[in-house]
C-alpha cells in the first residue's frame, strides 16, 4: 500500500530543496507520516495479537483491496486540497462512472474498452463542468462539488433508474479487474499504486506540482508569477474526474455490475478524512500523497480489524472516532504547538 | 504637471540597453467610488531612478499596479519604448521587462525559499520534471549577487521566513531574467539599515545597467540619496516632477501635502518621575536579561538590527510570549501575563509589526477595526453602542487623515498607509497605560508621521508610557527622550537624548562582526545557556 | 504469477462437513436498522445457544464494502457465510466469491442469483438458498390489509387517496411498495388515486415529503398510507394528524411494527391501523440454525425456508410478541 | 470614552448618519441576500404558478416546520464557520439527543422537562468535549468534528440499542412542541426565529459577535486585540451542542420517538450547504444568519415544491443541484469578481 520508492524518499513534504543539511530521521519521514506510521504498527500490532488470520498475506490483500477505491479517491482529493479547493462529489462521480460503465458495456456489445472508455470520457466531461464552474463561475468549490453531490448522484440515478444496471462478470476484462492478480498482487492495488505514484511523482518532481503547491499556498503569488491558475485548477478537476471514474469502473468490476449510488455513498467523507488525517491543510498548499496513503492504510487496518474482532458496527463508530482524535492529538502534542485559536 | 524633458547626458554604458524606457499616458483608475488615479502621464527612462511619492492613498502602488498589469486602467495607455502596450496580467508585464516588487510581499507558505523565488517560472527537464539542482544553483547565485547568502537560507519554508526575508524573497523575483523596468514598493519598509545598504548597492548596479526604476518611499533620507528625478502624486494625480538639482524637502512635502510641515517632530519634556513600566530581568525564548524601565509620559526608543528581539520583548511585554524569568511590573506591582488580554486589562498595549498578520482584519470596516480593543468601553449590557463607537472610529480616522469613502470602508481595500493609520486608531482610542509601537510608521507617508508624531507627544504629554521600536535612526534619534539599544536578545546599552547618536547607536547595535550579528537569523541560539534560567 | 480472476478452483457446490470449532460471518445491509438489529440479536442468540462463534458485519448500503467483507471472511477462513446484500446486483460476485473458497452461501432476506444481477429473471436453480421474507409477500399483505380496511371504513373512491412512501433508489423498497400498490387494487381498492412520495427512509423525512403531498392535495377526505418500513408510514401518520385529519380519517399500514407499537402503547386512537410483524429475530436464528446443521449435520440447504409474519393490530400486538423499546 | 469631548461627537454623529442613510438598498441587504431573496421570490412564483396550494397558509407552514431542525443546524454552523471552524458532527449530536431525551423521558416516569434537561446536558457536555479537543488537542476542527460524527452516532447507537427509544406523544408538552401552534405558528417555527434572533442580536449587535468574527477573520491579530479565542471557541463548540440538542428534542418530539440515527443523518451536509450558500466563507470571518435563513428558506421551499409537483427523488437531485449553482452562479457574476483562482 505504500509507495516509498526505493531512491527518493528521504524528502519530507515541505522541505523541497535539501542542501545537503542533515536531516534527523524523523524530519526525514515528516512529522505527521511519523505519527501516522507509529499508529498503523499500533493497529497492526494489536489486531495480529488478538487474531492470528489478521496479519496473514490473505487478510492483508483484503485490507488492501477495499481500501482501493477509497484511496484512489483519498489520492486525487489530496491534489485538489493542495489547490486549495475541495471536491465533495467524488462519490457521485464514481457513481455515475460505474453506472456509465455497465449501461455502455451492455450496450456496446459487451465491449468492456468502450464501456471503460465511456466512463472515463464522462469522469473528464463532469471534471470540467466542476472546474469551469468553480473557476469562471466563481462558485466556491464547496458549494460547488456539494451541489455536484447531488446533481450526479442524481443522474448517475436517472441513467439507471436507480437500480443497478448491466452485468459485467461475464467479461474477461472486467472480471480480471475485478479480481486478476499480478504478481501475486490484486490488480486493484496495482492500480492505486500507479496511480498513487504518478501523483506522487507529479507533485513532488515536476514544475506542475510545484506550482499546485503555489496556487494552494498563496494564489496572489501564483498569480503575479505567471501562473495559469485557472488552467490548473480546471485540469485538476478533470483529473479528479478521470481517477473518479477509474474508482468507479472498479466499483462496476468489484460488484459484478453498475452501481448508481450503492457503494459511492459517502466516498466523499472518508477521501477527505484521510487526505486531512495524512497532513492536508484543508486551507491548501500543504499535504502529500504518502501521508495521504499511510492515512487510508491506517483507516482501513482499523476497520477490518474492528470487524475482524467482531466489535459491531456501534462500537465501531466510537472507535474509530475516538482513535482518529487521538492519533491526531498525540502527533499534535509531539509537535508541542502553543494551544491557542485553530489549529490549522 | 508635466514631465520635463531636459535630460542629463547620457552615460556610456547606457548604450547597453536599447529603449526608451516606459510611460504611462493620462491613465485613470476608478473603484467603484473612488477615483485611485485621474488622468496621470509619467515617463520612466532607463537607467534612471524615478522616485514616486505621495501621501498614503496618493495612487502610487495602483500606479505601479497597472504599470505591471495587475490592474487595467479606466482610461490611458501605457507605452513601452514608445510602442503602446497592454498588459492583461502581470505576466504579459514580467515577459515584457516590467517587474515589480510590491508592497506587500507574496509568499507560499509551505515552499522552499528557492521555490518561491522561482515561482512559476522554475527550471525544469524533459517531461517537465523539476530540475533541483538547476534550481538550486541559480538561487545560490542569485543570493551571493546580492549579498542576500547570509542572511536567508535557500531551504527554509516561506512561512518561517521574517518580513525582512520576505522583502528580500520579492526582490529576488523580480530580478529574474531580462528586466527593463522594475518598480519597488516601499521595499526598505521592514529592512534593516544594512540590508538598506545592500539594497542601495543593487539599484546602483540596476541603474548601470539601464534598467528604468521606480521607487516609492515615504523616507526623505532614501530619495535624496537615490532618485534622479521625484514625481510627486496627490490625489491620483501628478502634482509635480522634480530633476534632482531641484529636490528639497520642502518642495516635495509641499507638492505631496499641498502645505508646509514646519516641524517634524515634537519635542518636550514631559516624563513624570513615576516609573510605569519596570522590566526586572525579563527573560523569554528569545530575549535574555532585560532591565528596562518607562516612566509616565516618557517616550523610550527600542533600536537595534533586524533579529535583535525586539519584536520579542514587545510581545513578552503584551503578554504574548511567556516569560521564563524575571518581572514586569506595572506601577509597582507585579504583573503575571499570560495572554494579551491580561496585559490589555492591565493597561499595557502593543501595535503590532506586520499589520495584514498580525493586526488586520482584512473583510471588516475600518470602524470594525478601529473599535475592537475598546468595546469593553463601547458596549451596555454587551451591546456595543454603535452610535458612540461610530463616532470614535469617525473622530481618529479624520485625525488620523485616513483616506477613505467612509468609515464603513472595508480596511481590505485601503492603501497600505491607511491601514497602518487605522491600527494606530484602534490603540489611540483605547489609551492604554503602556503604548508599545512596533514600526509604527512603516509605510506612512510624511504628512501621516509628523502626525502620528503629535499623537505621541499627546499620548507622553497625557501620562502614557511609551516604549516605542523602530528601524529607522532619525525617528528614533526625533521621538525618544530614551533610547535603548538591543542586540541579540540583550540590552546593549541605554542613550540619553543628549548623548544618542546614529553612530552611538549603530556602536551599540552591532557587534564588532557586523555579519556575525546579522547572518544567523534562522539558527541564532535563542537564549544564552550560561545565563537562561538563572533569575 | 499472472491471475486473470477467471479460474475456478473446481465449482463443488456442496461443502464438506465440519468438525471442530465452527465460526459463521453474518453480514448484513442496513446494520444500524431495527428490524437488522433485531436480526442480529436473534442469530447471535442462536449461535450461543448452538455454542458456535458468529460474527456480525453491518454493510450498509454499500455493494462494494459487501464484496470487501465478502473476502474478509474468507481470509478470517469462516466457515460459512449469511448475507444480506445491500443490492441483489452484487449477489453474483458474492456468490462467485464464497464459491471460489469453498465456503457455505446463504442469503437472508433479500434473494440473489448466482449468475446474474437480477434474481426475478433468475433460473431457480442459480438462486442462492433463502431465508427470509419475500418482499413481494411483504408488500401483498400490506396492501391487502389496507384494502380490507379501506372496504371497512367505506370510504368512497373519488375522496381516498393512497400515498405510497419509499426511498426510491432502493430497490427492495420498490418491490414492497410496487406490491402494495397492485394487492390493494386486488383487493377492491380499484379507483382510487395513488401518490408516489420519494423520502429518505426516515420518519422525519417522510413526514416532510407527505405533508407537502397532503397540501398539494386538498381534495382528498380520506388517506391510506403504506411503505417501504415503519418509519415512512409513521412520518405519514404523523403528518397527517399535524394537518388536522382525525385519526379516522388515516389508515396506515406499517412494516415492522416496531415503530407502530408506539401509537398503539399510547392507548390514543390512531391513524396507525395495522402493520406487517416481520419478526427479525426468528429470521437470524433461522438463518444460524439453517446453516449449522448444513455444516455440522451436513443437512441439504433448502432452497427457500420462510419465518412466520403475522399482520398486527391493536388489539394483538402484544401477544404476537412485538417487542416496543 | 475618554477622548471625545462632549461636543465633538455629535457632529461626527450627524456627518456618519447621513452617510449611512445615503447606502442604497442594495447594500442594506447585502449582494448576497439580494440574490437569495431574488431566487426564493422566483421558486416560490414558479411552484405557486404550477400549483395552486403552495403558497397556501397551510403549505407554508409545512415548510417552515420541515426546515425547522435543518434551521436551527445551520443557524449554529454558521456561528462557527464565522469562528473559522466547522462542525460536522451536528447530525450525530442531535441524533444522541434525540435519544437521550426520550430515555430520559421514559425512565423519570414521563416527566418532559427532566428529559429535555438531559438532552441539553448531554448537548453541552459533547459540545465542549469537541470544543477542548480542537482548542487543546489542536486538532483540526473538520477532522475532530468527522470524528464526533462517527463516536457520537455510535453512542446514540450504543445507549439505544439502535432502536427508537420511548414515546412522548402521550405527554402534552412535547405534543405542543411538535404540533401545538402560538398565535397561528407553528411552535417548532417560533423556536427557529427565537434561536436565530437570538443568534444575529449576538453576533451584530454585542461585542462577543464583533470578537467571534475577529478570530474568524485573523486569529492572530485577535488574540494580539487580547481576546481569549480559546473560552470563545469551547463557548461556540457548547452552544452548537445546546441547540442540536434542541434539534434533537424538536426530532423527538416530531416523531413520537427518539431516533438514534433516523432523522439526523446528513443534517451535518444540510447545514453547511445552508450557511455556505448564506454568504458565510468557510474561511472564517464572513456570514450572518440573515443569509444562512434566506438559504433555508430557499432549499426547503425547494424540496416542497419539487415533492407537490410530484417530481421524483432522482430529479429532485439534480434540480437541487442544478439551481444551487445557479442562485452562486448569478450571484457571483452580480459582484463582477474577476475570474482568476478559486472563489471565497
Ligand atoms: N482594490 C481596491 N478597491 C477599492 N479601493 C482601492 C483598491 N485598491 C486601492 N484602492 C484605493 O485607491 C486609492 C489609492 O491607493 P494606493 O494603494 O494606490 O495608494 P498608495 O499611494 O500606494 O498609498 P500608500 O502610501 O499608503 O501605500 C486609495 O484611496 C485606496 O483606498
Ligand atoms: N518565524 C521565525 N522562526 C524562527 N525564528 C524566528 C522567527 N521570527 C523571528 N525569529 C527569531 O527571533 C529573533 C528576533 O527576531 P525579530 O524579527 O523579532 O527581531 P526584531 O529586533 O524585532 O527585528 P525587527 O526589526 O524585524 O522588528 C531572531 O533571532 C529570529 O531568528
Ligand atoms: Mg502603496
Ligand atoms: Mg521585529
Amino acid at each position: 500500500m505504500t509507495t516509498t520508492t526505493p531512491g527518493a524518499p528521504a524528502k519530507t513534504d515541505e522541505v523541497t530543496v535539501t542542501a545537503g543539511r542533515k536531516r534527523s530521521p524523523i524530519a526525514v519521514v515528516g512529522g505527521q507520516n511519523l505519527s501516522l506510521i507509529v499508529a498503523l504498527v499500533a493497529v497492526l500490532a494489536l489486531f495480529g495479537v488478538l487474531n492470528d488470520n489478521y496479519l496473514s498475506w490473505n487478510n492483508i490483500q483484503v485490507i488492501g483491496e477495499a481500501a482501493t477505491i477509497t484511496g484512489l479517491l483519498a489520492v486525487v482529493q489530496t491534489i485538489v486540497i493542495i489547490c486549495g479547493g475541495l471536491d465533495i462529489s467524488v462519490g457521485s462521480q464514481a457513481g455515475l462512472a460505474s453506472v456509465v460503465s455497465a449501461m455502455a458495456f451492455t450496450s456496446t456489445a459487451s465491449n468492456p474498452y468502450l464501456g471503460m472508455g465511456a466512463a472515463i470520457g464522462v469522469g473528464v466531461a463532469v471534471g470540467i463542468v466542476n472546474g469551469v464552474v468553480i473557476v469562471y463561475g466563481r462558485v466556491n468549490p464547496t458549494i460547488a462539488t456539494l451541489a455536484g453531490l447531488a446533481a450526479y448522484k442524481g443522474i448517475a440515478q436517472l441513467v439507471s433508474d436507480g437500480r443497478a444496471q448491466g452485468y459485467v462478470l461475464n467479461d474477461p476484462f472486467f472480471v480480471f479487474l475485478g479480481r486478476g492478480k499480478i504478481a501475486g498482487l490484486p490488480v486493484m492495488i496495482w492500480i492505486l499504486i500507479v496511480v498513487a505514484l504518478g501523483v506522487h511523482v507529479l507533485l513532488k518532481y515536476t514544475d506542475i506540482g510545484r506550482n499546485l503547491y503555489a496556487i494552494g499556498g498563496n494564489d496572489t503569488a501564483a498569480r503575479l508569477a505567471g501562473i495559469s491558475i485557472n488552467k490548473y485548477l480546471v485540469a485538476v478537476y478533470a483529473l479528479i474526474g478521470v481517477v473518479a471514474a477509474v474508482a468507479g469502473i472498479l466499483l462496476t468490476a468489484r460488484t459484478g455490475s453498475g452501481q448508481p449510488v450503492s457503494g459511492s455513498e459517502g466516498l466523499e467523507l472518508k477521501a477527505i478524512t484521510a487526505a486531512a488525517l495524512g497532513g492536508c491543510a484543508l486551507k491548501g498548499g500543504k499535504g502529500g500523497i504518502g501521508g495521504t496513503l499511510l492515512a487510508v492504510a491506517l483507516l482501513g487496518a482499523l476497520e477490518n480489524g474492528l470487524t475482524v474482532q467482531g466489535i459491531n458496527t456501534f462500537w465501531q463508530n466510537v472507535a474509530q472516532g475516538a482513535l482518529l482524535v487521538a492519533a491526531v492529538v498525540i502527533q499534535q502534542r509531539r509537535t508541542g504547538e502553543r494551544a491557542v485559536g485553530l489549529p490549522a | 504637471m508635466t514631465t520635463s524633458d531636459t535630460e542629463p547626458p547620457v552615460p556610456d554604458h547606457f548604450a547597453s540597453r536599447s529603449g526608451t524606457g516606459i510611460a504611462v499616458q493620462d491613465v485613470a483608475k476608478r473603484f467603484g467610488a473612488v477615483q485611485a488615479l485621474g488622468g496621470v502621464s509619467l515617463e520612466f527612462r532607463p537607467g534612471r531612478v524615478t522616485a514616486l511619492m505621495g501621501e498614503n492613498g496618493a495612487g502610487k502602488s495602483t500606479l505601479l499596479k497597472i504599470l505591471t498589469g495587475d490592474h487595467q486602467p479606466t482610461q490611458g495607455r501605457i507605452l513601452l519604448d514608445g510602442r503602446p502596450v497592454a498588459f492583461g496580467s502581470p505576466h504579459d508585464a514580467r515577459k515584457a521587462g516590467v517587474r515589480i516588487i510590491p508592497q506587500e510581499p507574496e509568499i507560499i507558505p509551505h515552499v522552499s525559499v528557492a521555490e518561491n523565488v522561482y515561482v512559476g517560472s522554475l527550471p525544469r527537464n524533459a517531461w517537465r520534471r523539476l530540475d533541483r539542482a538547476e534550481l538550486h544553483r541559480r538561487i545560490a547565485t542569485d543570493l551571493a549577487r546580492l549579498g542576500f547568502d547570509k542572511v536567508i537560507d535557500p531551504d527554509e519554508l516561506g512561512s518561517r521566513l521574517t518580513a525582512a526575508q520576505r522583502q528580500m524573497v520579492e526582490i529576488l523575483r523580480a530580478l529574474i531574467g531580462e528586466a527593463k523596468v522594475i518598480a519597488f514598493d516601499e521595499p526598505t519598509s521592514s529592512l534593516a539599515e544594512h540590508e538598506v545598504e545592500a539594497l542601495f548597492t543593487l539599484i546602483g548596479r540596476l541603474r548601470a545597467q539601464g534598467i528604468a526604476i521606480i521607487y516609492v518611499s515615504h523616507r526623505m533620507k532614501e530619495i535624496f540619496r537615490l532618485a534622479d528625478r521625484v514625481a510627486v502624486l496627490r490625489d491620483g494625480t501628478v502634482a509635480g516632477v522634480l530633476e534632482a538639482a531641484d529636490i528639497s524637502e520642502g518642495e516635495v512635502v509641499r507638492l505631496m501635502v499641498g502645505r508646509d510641515l514646519s516641524t517634524l517632530f515634537v519635542r518636550q519634556d514631559v516624563a513624570g518621575d513615576e516609573v510605569v513600566l519596570a522590566l526586572d530581568g525579563v527573560t523569554t525564548d528569545d530575549v535574555t536579561g532585560i532591565d528596562l524601565t518607562i516612566r509616565a509620559g516618557e517616550v523610550v526608543a527600542l533600536a537595534g538590527l533586524i533579529g535583535a528581539g525586539r519584536s520579542e520583548l514587545a510581545r513578552a511585554i503584551a503578554g504574548d510570549l511567556p516569560i521564563r524569568s524575571g518581572e514586569i511590573r506595572l506601577n509597582g506591582k507585579p504583573l503575571n501575563l499570560r495572554t494579551p488580554k491580561d496585559a490589555i486589562r492591565a493597561g499595557i498595549g502593543l501595535a503590532p509589526e506586520e499589520r495584514k498578520a498580525q493586526a488586520l482584519f482584512l473583510q471588516r470596516s475600518i470602524r470594525d477595526n478601529t473599535s475592537l480593543v475598546s468595546l469593553e468601553r463601547l458596549r451596555r449590557l454587551r451591546f456595543v453602542k454603535r452610535r458612540d463607537e461610530r463616532a470614535v472610529a469617525q473622530e481618529f480616522t479624520d485625525r488620523l487623515r485616513v483616506r477613505t469613502p467612509s468609515i464603513e470602508q472595508e480596511i481590505g481595500k485601503l492603501s497600505g498607509g491607511n491601514q497602518q493609520k487605522v491600527v494606530l486608531a484602534r490603540w489611540l482610542i483605547r489609551r492604554p497605560k503602556v503604548l508599545i509601537l512596533d514600526e509604527p510608521t512603516r509605510g506612512i507617508d510624511i504628512g501621516a508621521k509628523a502626525e502620528i508624531y503629535r499623537i505621541i507627544a499627546d499620548l507622553a504629554r497625557q501620562g502614557v508610557a511609551l516604549l516605542v521600536i523602530s528601524s529607522e535612526l532619525p525617528e528614533v534619534l526625533g521621538l525618544a527622550d530614551r533610547i535603548a539599544v538591543m542586540q541579540n536578545g540583550r540590552i546593549t546599552g541605554e542613550l540619553d537624548r543628549a548623548e544618542a547618536t546614529e553612530e552611538a547607536i549603530l556602536n551599540l547595535a552591532m557587534t564588532d562582526d557586523l555579519t556575525a550579528a546579522t547572518t544567523a537569523v534562522p539558527d541564532r541560539p535563542r537564549t544564552d545557556p550560561a545565563d537562561g534560567g538563572l533569575r | 504469477a499472472c491471475s486473470s480472476g477467471q479460474e475456478t478452483t473446481n465449482a463443488g457446490g456442496a461443502t464438506g462437513k465440519i468438525d471442530g470449532p465452527l465460526t459463521l460471518t453474518y453480514l448484513q445491509k442496513q446494520g444500524d436498522q431495527e428490524y437488522f438489529i433485531s436480526e442480529a440479536t436473534g442469530a447471535r442468540a442462536k449461535a450461543d445457544e448452538l455454542g458456535i462463534g458468529l460474527k456480525v458485519v453491518n454493510l450498509g448500503n454499500d455493494a462494494n464494502k459487501t464484496v470487501s467483507e465478502v473476502q474478509a471472511a474468507i481470509a478470517q477462513k469462516s466457515n460459512g457465510l449469511i448475507v444480506v446484500v445491500p443490492d441483489p446486483a452484487v449477489g453474483p460476485q458474492v456468490a462467485r466469491t464464497a464459491q471460489d473458497a469453498k465456503m457455505a452461501l446463504i442469503t437472508s432476506d433479500d434473494q440473489i442469483c448466482t449468475t446474474g444481477p437480477d434474481p426475478s429473471a433468475c433460473p431457480v436453480a442459480n438462486l442462492v438458498p433463502r431465508i427470509g421474507f419475500s418482499g413481494a409477500q411483504m408488500g401483498g399483505e400490506v396492501g391487502k390489509r389496507a384494502a380490507e380496511e379501506f372496504k371497512k371504513a367505506g370510504w368512497k373512491s373519488a375522496e381516498t387517496a393512497t400515498i405510497s412512501a419509499w426511498k426510491q433508489d432502493v430497490t427492495v423498497c420498490s418491490d414492497r411498495v410496487k406490491a402494495a400498490e397492485d394487492a390493494f387494487a386486488a383487493g377492491g381498492g380499484t379507483g382510487v388515486k395513488n401518490i408516489d412520495v420519494p423520502t429518505d427512509n426516515t420518519p422525519t423525512g417522510a413526514q416532510d415529503k407527505i405533508s407537502a403531498t397532503i397540501t398539494a392535495n386538498p381534495g382528498v377526505k380520506h388517506w391510506v398510507v403504506w411503505g417501504c418500513n415503519d418509519e415512512n408510514v409513521q412520518g405519514g401518520v404523523t403528518a397527517l394528524e399535524n394537518a388536522g385529519f382525525d385519526a379516522d380519517d388515516v389508515i396506515g399500514v406499517g412494516l415492522g411494527a416496531y415503530l407502530a407499537c408506539k401509537n398503539w402503547g399510547s392507548g390514543k386512537p390512531s391513524g396507525m391501523k395495522a402493520a406487517l410483524f416481520i419478526n427479525g429475530r426468528d429470521v437470524g436464528a433461522l438463518a444460524v440454525q439453517t446453516m449449522y446443521d448444513n455444516l455440522k449435520i451436513g443437512k441439504a440447504l433448502p432452497k427457500e425456508a420462510f419465518a412466520p409474519t403475522k399482520m398486527v393490530d391493536d388489539s394483538n400486538w402484544q401477544a404476537a410478541g412485538v417487542t416496543c423499546s
